[in-house]
């Protein structure tokens, strides 16, 4: 059970700021969370499909799609910041 | 070292310089960044706006950008102050004030905390505007004005 | 446009920044230097400090300053404030801010005027030592602050 | 009858901070100024003599050695400046 949580335009967009998925067993990566909820269709396809674009972060450290994610893990996925 | 704050209400400049100084004799500089909002961006009128962050990862990001600051120039205190929710054009959103023995020091650091806020610290702005609501894109001049700093470190 | 302001009194450091943004929607970045009297200058133990000034051409050094800012830089509004008389270490100096509608405008311009204000303008240091009052000698390393600016324009 | 100003250390050298001097007729220059300055001896021999170091406002511009002066004009000696 990783918690997710997506912010801004993300967020509006796939109406939802936070959730738990339950992760298939095996080793699982932010590439693979990503093919997950890209499954799911509608706006999560156009938000995480070919050309989006999107900034992960894995337990509040910015990561790439080629991190680690267990489970009790915390995972965000937002738009590139505007802070400031 | 670092002081970091998030906080929704305005902020009072003269009283976070002044924090700076209060009972210290070494410091003798101080330079302050104040980003205020403006009613005015990439061509469009805009009205108040709105700023979402990351509660918890947002104030490690601003500490380690504080932290690389503290590493490469010499330093006394670091202090950044950030406001997030809806706030009004004329408005302060964020400070940076950086204190330091001699003032090369002090501006250097203030606007390589400022550059990499913009850049690194999760805080995402929405804009209202006479056609609506819209979510602020992330701008190439900051990440032009982060690059400047350094090979990047990632 | 430039506010120039010689005083004995202490400033309000965010009272002048705020006096930059009042009644403005189109400011977006404010840059601040506070200068600030420490108790060690080369080496020596430092107590009381007090400036002397030229009146009448210090304000005129310091609005030409501010005039070649305005001239290089996309500026709104600059401000500076100097003190002058006795000070003891821990009270501010000097403040210079800036306004712009953006951040490196801001940046640079401040750091400009106090570069030419510390070689330009007419102030004059002295400090209280354990081995009594001497007047501060000029620093190379201002000249050079001022000198990476620009070719000399006189 | 040019006004003279002393700042800082010189001031605190020479024991005066204005004053006013009668040039004699014909042009004049900061140098010929100094010249005059120097001529009484004593502290001004040290003040303006081989290898001081000073700065000159005419009229409460930086001037130079070559600077015209005339009557009426506020001339300014001082050290290099050290404010901020």
């Amino acid at each position: 059970m990783a918690t997710v949580l997506y912010f801004a335009s993300l967020r509006e967009r796939l109406g939802v700021g936070r959730e738990t998925i339950d992760l298939p067993p095996g080793s699982h990566t932010v590439a693979s969370v990503v093919a997950h909820l890209r499954a799911r269709g509608g706006p999560w396809e156009s938000c995480f499909g070919p050309g989006s674009v999107w900034r992960v972060a894995v337990n509040h450290a910015m990561a790439n799609p080629e991190a680690t994610v267990s489970a009790d893990d915390e995972v965000a996925f937002f738009p590139p910041v505007t802070g400031g | 070292m670092a002081h970091v704050r998030i906080q929704a209400h305005p902020f009072d400049a003269g009283a976070e310089i002044a924090a700076l100084t209060q009972g210290r004799r070494d410091v003798g500089a101080v330079a302050t960044f104040v980003g205020v909002v403006r009613d005015r961006n990439e061509g469009a009128s805009v009205g108040r706006m709105t700023l979402e962050h990351y509660p918890g990862m947002t104030e490690k990001a601003l500490l380690e950008i504080c932290g690389q600051a503290a590493q490469r120039w010499d330093l006394i205190d670091l202090r950044v102050v950030h406001r997030v929710g809806p706030m009004e054009p004329g408005e302060p959103i964020v400070l940076v004030a950086v204190s330091s023995a001699h003032r090369g020091d002090a501006f250097a650091a203030c606007e390589f905390v400022m550059d990499f806020l913009k850049t690194r610290a999760p805080f995402w702005k929405r804009e209202d505007t006479p056609s609506g609501p819209r979510w602020v894109d992330a701008r190439v001049s900051d990440d032009e004005a982060a690059a400047r700093w350094a090979p990047p470190n990632r």
